[in-house]
């Protein structure tokens, strides 16, 4: 069981803001080639990565991260605070 | 260290003298404030997402970077989210040093790391659409600088 | 582009408002404040000495080279002479552009102009007698930057 | 007939913060040569070159620079503002 965040355009084309996910998934990829199967919508979400960026537990991270004890994963465009 | 993330708007003169004012025995204070751009008759502001928790701890790591690199007094970072109309301040950042160079270079990398590593997304509202505003190259490259 | 040279002490978070106010559609606006230094048991603050005439002429002269090198929107020097004490603003500057880089640079380059090409003297009172204060090398080529 | 200003120490080394100078010079070398010979507080203000300014009617300038047209020669310390 791992919370799973979804933040700006990656929130809109997914439709909600976070949900809970039971995963088997070693590592961020394998946790997005789960969510891409389930449904168009996910699979349009994560259809470029190099436009995304992912964080574990709050912390930026990289998709071949393990997720072993991660909690909260949260995805999300390139940040444009400032 | 002063670290505000706020909904509501906020007065950057105000905020600058009452940084100024905790600073005794400073030379030199640097202030930064970013402002919605844009034209009124073209569009009606942005709305900034953020995420709630990481914010701070990434703000908070990036003024401790800024702290150990350079000889600072004090630094204060206020990053408003929600909905913000044109010509409102988005966000200041201050820093007050014994002599100009580190106050100076501190802001402009607060400001460069803010930009990339922050977790905020600004959305423009124009009067025929949304939309997301893309991070540019020169900002990841902004980074390499330092 | 407002240039004030005054003896009067000044309100620099009214004055970085006010500067705000004037520049409709700026995205960055960066202001640095210069005070005077040092601990209240050891000083009782500087005397500044200026050149009346060349003194405006010089900031001027800066202000026009900041204001060709970068994109500004508007820019502001105040400057004050005569005796201030410790603690008390001393001068400040601020740039406003549409991206913070602009703005950034022609802040840093106005200061480092200011310092070394705009005609004041500051001399420190101690309390155990006067000293003028000494040019840096440092400062000198800090102008080699640019 | 030529208006010489001094400021800060060099002020304070020559005792007034300006004058009118009857001169024959023709750079502001030859203008020093002849102030140095006065009094022995203008030796004294003039006595190292590298630690002063000229400017020649309000433009900062060199000793080397000629006086000819000009109506205010101003010598003064590296400036300290900012």
């Amino acid at each position: 069981m791992i919370d799973v965040l979804y933040f700006a355009w990656v929130r809109e084309r997914i439709g909600l803001p976070r949900e809970t996910v039971e995963t088997g998934a070693e590592t961020v990829a394998g946790l997005i080639a789960e969510l891409v199967v389930r449904e168009e919508r996910y699979a349009l979400a994560f259809s470029d990565l190099a436009s995304l960026r992912v964080a574990l537990d709050q912390e930026l991270s990289s998709f071949d991260a393990p997720l072993k004890g991660v909690r909260e994963v949260a995805f999300f465009p390139p940040m444009t605070g400032g | 260290m002063r670290l505000t993330l706020q909904e509501a708007a906020f007065d950057p003169g105000f905020e600058a003298n009452d940084f100024g004012r905790g600073v005794a025995g400073a030379g030199a204070i640097v202030t930064f404030t970013g402002l919605v751009r844009g034209d009124v008759t073209a569009t009606s502001g942005m709305v900034i997402e953020h995420y709630p928790g990481m914010t701070e701890k990434a703000i908070a790591a990036i003024m401790e970077q800024a702290a150990q690199r350079w000889s600072l007094m004090d630094s204060l970072v206020i990053h408003r989210f929600g909905k913000l109309a044109v010509g409102e301040p988005i966000m200041m950042v201050a820093t007050a040093s014994l002599h100009r160079a580190d106050a100076f270079l501190a802001a402009d990398f607060l400001m460069d790391y803010l930009k990339s590593r922050a977790p905020f997304w600004k959305k423009e509202m124009g009067l025929d659409g949304e939309t997301w505003v893309t991070a540019k190259d020169d900002d990841e490259a902004a980074l390499k600088r330092w």
